[in-house]
């Protein structure tokens, strides 16, 4: 089995890995695709005061 | 093996520090926990100095100054006062106890008072168990360690 | 020589790339100033491509972003080794950035909730990130170690130089290229492409003295054009936080949220501010102080709004 | 002497028994014959108010150029050209003999009338006698309205029934309570008494009503009258007026206004006193119930030579007293009061029991706690108080009441007192009681020392910078204390600390230049974002804000390192000298090692 890994993936807006395994045929066995990106915002907004929600989640993605 | 709490002191050259001494030369006998650190004014205590000592393992900070009307520097004792209450509210933020931090006013005259202080505030730090910042902070670094790549030497951060 | 850089972000967001893009058509000039060998977000260059590369051929690194996971170490870790300049570039890599405010809490709390308790989950199986997954029978899957801590880059490895900014101005990663190119860079450890002073400088806003008798919010009142925000009550973290930016949120009538990080010989910007604050209040007595204290909403963070990750205590303590 | 009031064109000449005299014409007789020096008795005349001629006892014989002769009123009987006036013999003797008869019979114990009776030799009245005091004199009706301004007293009744009252016999608003109407009764019979406080009575010991026009006290600098002006009718009124009209050199302005003064000094020496602890929340030492109670200040007035009474020691209804208990330590060494010792007391109450034997020979009682004596000379003056007989009792009073129990206190003041050293509670009857109240702090110390800059202690005595080394200097450069202002001291002492003060300036200025602290703040102008933060913060004005350079600066002369402003910086440009956050910061890494 053959595996390619194309890491990173690039020219877009995070972190980005491709595993991709080849059978013998060189035909595509099974593929992955990871994005490592979480940085919790989720929790840590939580108490923030209202007004600086707008301010603090625009740094999800500033592309 | 008991706990000691190390408490690190801030005191004020006119009143608390020499309360500190009177409570010497009067053979006033007091908790051997308190590490002082002189002051000119209650009000040069900035409160990064009382994270720094948390941060560098002290169980209980206590600033003391002179009583409100009493500080040689006139009023250095209410900005004192006013740093250490958003520093209590700040406190528990990170995670530490507020009563970990005091601020008492302490005469000169007043070296029994200092002893008295100094013994309740060790007993209350007691209380409230070891702080062991650096160790905990080690503690919750422990699993964040790169699970392949070798490891290097960490830097610290410490030269910023 | 052309120079040889590599530009990467670890947990960040992408906007100081775009910052560096922001430069418009002197992105050309750093273009014909330097090789660029590394630049996930706008080139094609792969990490197995660093790491054929002999350790220090590279110039300089550009790394922004936290350290919020193994990956983002691991590069971290692998550029430093590649590159003779280390700098960290923008105020996650700086001082952890809004991403640093995640050490309120631990990594457990935060995965809880992204992937189990928030409103928006739909996950009735449970599933989380795991670190090693088994493709198949024998092919192993690694993802990246969700860390307890974020950290800036510094905690992390040796850091030559910082750029601050959320994002950076880019004009100041231009000049802080320039001065790169130039070899006029200052002491190691230095902060570059950002003032001296603290952002009131080159605030135009009326300064006078200050006595704060109550904290307001945004929506509490309408901010008098032209006098200091902290003066009429509103949090401003100017007072301790580099000029350089070029008071981009003040002129869009926001009080500065401290993104250009503390100047040199301070070691807690946000504790800093929080002594500075608590100075000027007026009154003298316990209980009036209190009701001013009140209306501080969640005062550690909102000094700590960038620097939460590179302040003394760092985190929450567990 | 009656000023010329402008009608001076011409000279009336005149002769009054056999002398001859030129007076302005407008003049009366009685101005011509006290211009001799010839004395014709007035009941109802003062210079200050229109002649009334009513009582007549001024009436004099005049005799015209054509030899008529009449009976006038010199008071109101103008001079004419060369008439004679004979002021005293027979037929006016014979008439004011009458006068003084009938008035004498209406107010038989009248001290001038008795005067009068005797100078004419009246032994016996002939009409039915009665116990009035007033002889409807009408000076003090007059006086009201002419000078005051006022009608608060009038005539009522008409023939036997005529009197003087207020409105319909009630108290009245009209009166300003300025006294003058006491002031010029001839009899005494009209008495100021302040129905509301006791400062008539005990100001001046009820010897008068309270003057207007006053030298704060004798060695007051400067030694110049002032007019209160909350006492003084014409602020009141706009009556009177007539200081202005009796002062020759025209210094009397009524126009004049308080006014503020700007001085720059190089230095200030603070000298403001102390205030007395007032002894009247002492409720069981009657302080303002008794009239006999005085404090120290007051007694010290009473015994002043220049005092109302002249230096002569009396108790409120005239009379010398016999016994007189001198209390220490009111309101000091007190708990609840005053912790510290006043210092002075002890002295000057020794003082006070010497001076009251001499004047008085009363006997003389000192309650003390402990008597302080230390100081050149005054233990030996104890020793000699201890000779002449004084009485002291240690212990501290407990109370002092006018109720009599015993015999031998009726109409006394009865001092309760615990005599420490025989261990038994004794009462004294005494007639006087002074009190010697705590020296305090002046209530505004703490306003004035933030004006100053200088330090008050928990006594509200201003602090100074170091009890040894530098009893007179204060923590703010530039800044001395001296006196009472400072803690509680007697003269000498005083004296000794004015100069020493004055010396501190003379050497600061003959120096040229000063010494400044030297673990001051200092602010890297190079750094410094301008947020001024720290301007409000120093409590010295050492910070200022340079508005050219838009950057906050210290002024290391007037720093005192206190650090504040260091801890208060957010960018850390402020350096605290020799307390750095570097060196504080090691400090703490150093101690948790």
């Amino acid at each position: 089995m053959k595996r390619i890994a194309i890491d990173p993936i690039t020219r877009l807006e995070g972190h980005g890995k491709i595993v991709i395994f080849l059978n013998e045929q060189g035909q595509v066995d099974n593929a992955f695709l990871q994005i490592p990106e979480l940085r919790g915002f989720e929790k840590f907004v939580e108490g923030l005061p209202v007004e600086e929600i707008p301010r603090v989640v625009t740094r999800i993605c500033g592309v | 093996m008991n706990f000691e709490p190390r408490i690190v002191g801030f005191l004020c050259n006119w009143c608390s520090y020499t309360g500190a001494d009177l409570a010497g030369t009067a053979r006033i006998k007091y908790a051997p926990n308190i590490r002082s650190i002189r002051v000119m004014c209650s009000g040069r205590v900035d409160p990064v100095f009382v994270v720094k000592a948390f941060a560098e393992g002290a169980d209980g900070v206590l600033i003391a100054g002179c009583h409100p009307g009493d500080c040689h520097y006139q009023e250095g004792n209410y900005k004192a006062l006013r740093r250490y209450l958003l520093l209590k509210r700040v406190l528990p933020e990170y995670g530490i106890e507020p009563g970990r931090l005091r601020l008492e006013w302490i005469a000169a005259s007043e070296g029994e008072r200092f002893a008295q202080v100094v013994n309740e505030f060790t007993e209350q730090v007691r209380g409230f168990g070891p702080m062991n910042f650096k160790d905990s902070l080690l503690e919750s670094m422990k699993n964040d360690v790169m699970i392949h790549g070798e490891p290097e030497t960490q830097a610290t951060g410490e030269q910023r | 020589m052309k120079l040889k850089i590599a530009i990467y972000w670890g947990a960040a967001c992408g906007g100081c790339d775009v910052a560096i893009l922001d430069t418009h058509e002197k992105i050309l000039d750093i273009a014909a100033a330097a090789d660029i060998l590394l630049w996930p977000v706008a080139m094609d260059f792969k990490y197995a491509d660093i790491r054929r590369l002999e350790d220090g051929y590279l110039d300089v690194a550009f790394f922004s972003g936290a350290i919020r996971n193994s990956e983002n170490e691991e590069i971290a870790r692998l550029l430093r080794r590649k590159a003779k300049t280390m700098i960290a570039l923008g105020s996650c890599a700086h001082t952890g950035g809004i991403p640093g405010l995640a050490n309120m809490y631990g990594r457990d709390e935060i995965l809880d909730r992204v992937y189990r308790s928030s409103e928006s989950t739909v996950n009735p199986e449970g599933i989380v990130p795991e670190e090693r997954y088994m493709a198949g029978t024998d092919e192993e899957l690694e993802l990246p170690r969700f860390y307890n801590n974020v950290r800036p880059l510094d905690q992390v490895v040796d850091v030559d130089y910082y750029i601050p900014g959320c994002p950076p101005a880019s004009m100041q990663i231009y000049s802080a290229i320039g001065l790169i190119a130039d070899d006029m860079l200052p002491k190691k450890g230095s902060v570059i492409g950002a003032g001296d002073r603290a952002l009131c400088d080159e605030c135009a806003r009326k300064k006078g003295e200050k006595t704060i008798n109550r904290i307001y919010r945004s929506h509490e009142k309408v901010p008098e054009p032209e006098t200091c925000f902290l003066e009429q009550g509103f949090i401003c973290l100017g007072p301790a936080t580099r000029s350089g930016c070029g008071s981009r949120c003040i002129k869009s009538v926001i009080p500065c949220r401290g993104c250009y990080g503390p100047l040199d010989d301070v070691k807690d910007q946000g504790i800093k501010m929080l002594g500075a604050i608590a100075s000027v209040l007026e009154p003298k007595d316990e209980k009036s102080i209190n009701a001013i204290l009140d209306t501080i909403v969640d005062p550690l963070r909102t000094v700590h709004r960038f620097s939460l990750a590179a302040s003394i205590l760092r985190r929450k303590k567990a | 002497m009656m000023k010329a009031n402008g009608k001076s064109e011409g000279l009336i000449r005149l002769e009054i028994d056999g002398r001859t005299v030129s007076v302005p014409d407008g003049s009366t007789i009685l101005d011509a014959a006290k211009l001799l020096g010839i004395e014709i008795p007035t009941l109802c005349y003062s210079p200050l108010i229109e002649p009334y001629a009513a009582c007549r006892i001024c009436s004099v014989e005049v005799e015209f150029s054509g030899g008529k002769r009449r009976i006038v009123t010199a008071c109101n009987y103008p001079v004419w050209e060369g008439i004679k006036v004979y002021s005293d013999n027979a037929k006016v003797r014979r008439i004011r003999r009458m006068i003084v008869e009938m008035l004498l019979a209406r107010c038989s114990s009248v001290g001038v009338l008795k005067d009068l009776a005797a100078k004419y030799g009246i032994e016996e009245v002939r009409l039915e006698k009665q116990e009035e005091k007033c002889i409807l004199c009408g000076l003090c009706v007059r006086v009201c309205a002419e000078v005051v301004g006022k009608a608060a007293i009038s005539f009522a009744g008409r023939g036997l029934h005529r009197r003087i009252a207020t409105p319909y016999d009630r108290e009245t608003e009209d009166c300003i309570a300025c006294g003058a109407c006491a002031l010029v009764c001839p009899t005494g019979v009209i008495r100021v008494e302040d129905t509301e406080g006791r400062s008539v009575a005990h100001e001046e010991l009820q010897l008068g009503p309270p003057k207007a026009v006053t030298v704060p006290f004798l060695q007051a600098v400067p030694n110049a009258p002032y007019i209160r002006v909350d006492r003084c009718i014409h602020f009141q009124t706009g009556g009177c007026g007539h200081c202005a009209e009796v002062c020759d050199r025209d210094a009397i302005d009524y126009e004049m206004k308080d006014e503020e003064i700007e001085v720059d000094a190089g230095n200030i020496i603070v000298a403001t006193g102390f205030e007395l602890f007032d002894p009247s929340v002492m409720g069981q030492y009657g302080y303002g119930r008794y009239r006999n109670v005085l404090t120290s200040l007051e007694f010290e007035h009473l015994n002043s030579a220049s005092g109302p009474t002249g230096g002569r020691i009396m108790l409120a209804n005239g009379d010398a007293p016999s016994v007189v208990g001198i209390v220490h330590c009111v309101g000091s060494r007190d708990q609840r009061y005053h912790e510290y010792c006043s210092k002075v007391c002890c002295m000057y109450a020794l003082k006070y029991a010497h001076l009251i034997k001499e004047k008085t020979k009363a006997e003389v009682y000192n309650f003390y706690i402990d008597m302080r004596c230390s100081g050149k000379g005054y233990e030996e003056f104890y020793d000699r108080l201890l000779a002449e007989d004084v009485r002291f009792v240690r212990g501290k009073v407990g109370e002092i009441s006018h109720v009599p129990i015993g015999e031998g206190e009726e109409g006394k003041l009865v001092i309760r007192v615990e005599d420490t050293l025989v261990g038994i509670v004794r009462r004294i009857p005494v007639d006087m009681v002074i009190l010697c109240p705590a020296m305090k702090a002046q209530p505004d110390a703490k306003e004035f020392s933030r004006v100053f800059s200088c330090s008050v202690g928990r006594d509200g005595f201003f602090i100074e910078k170091h009890p040894k080394l530098a009893p007179v200097s204060t923590t703010t450069e530039g800044i001395f204390i001296a006196g009472a202002c400072q803690g509680p001291k007697d003269i000498p002492e005083t004296v000794a600390q004015g100069a020493a003060a004055a010396a501190e300036v003379l050497s600061l200025i003959d120096r040229k230049e000063i010494e400044i602290e030297a673990a001051t703040a200092v602010i890297d102008e190079e750094r410094c974002s301008g947020c001024r933060i720290c301007n409000t913060l120093c409590s010295f004005g050492a910070i200022s804000f340079d508005e050219q350079k838009k950057v906050s600066v210290i002024n290391a002369a007037l720093c005192k390192g206190c650090g504040t402003c260091v801890a208060a910086c957010p960018q850390g440009v402020i350096k605290a000298r020799h307390f750095t956050d570097r060196q504080i910061v090691s400090e703490i890494e150093g101690i948790l090692r």
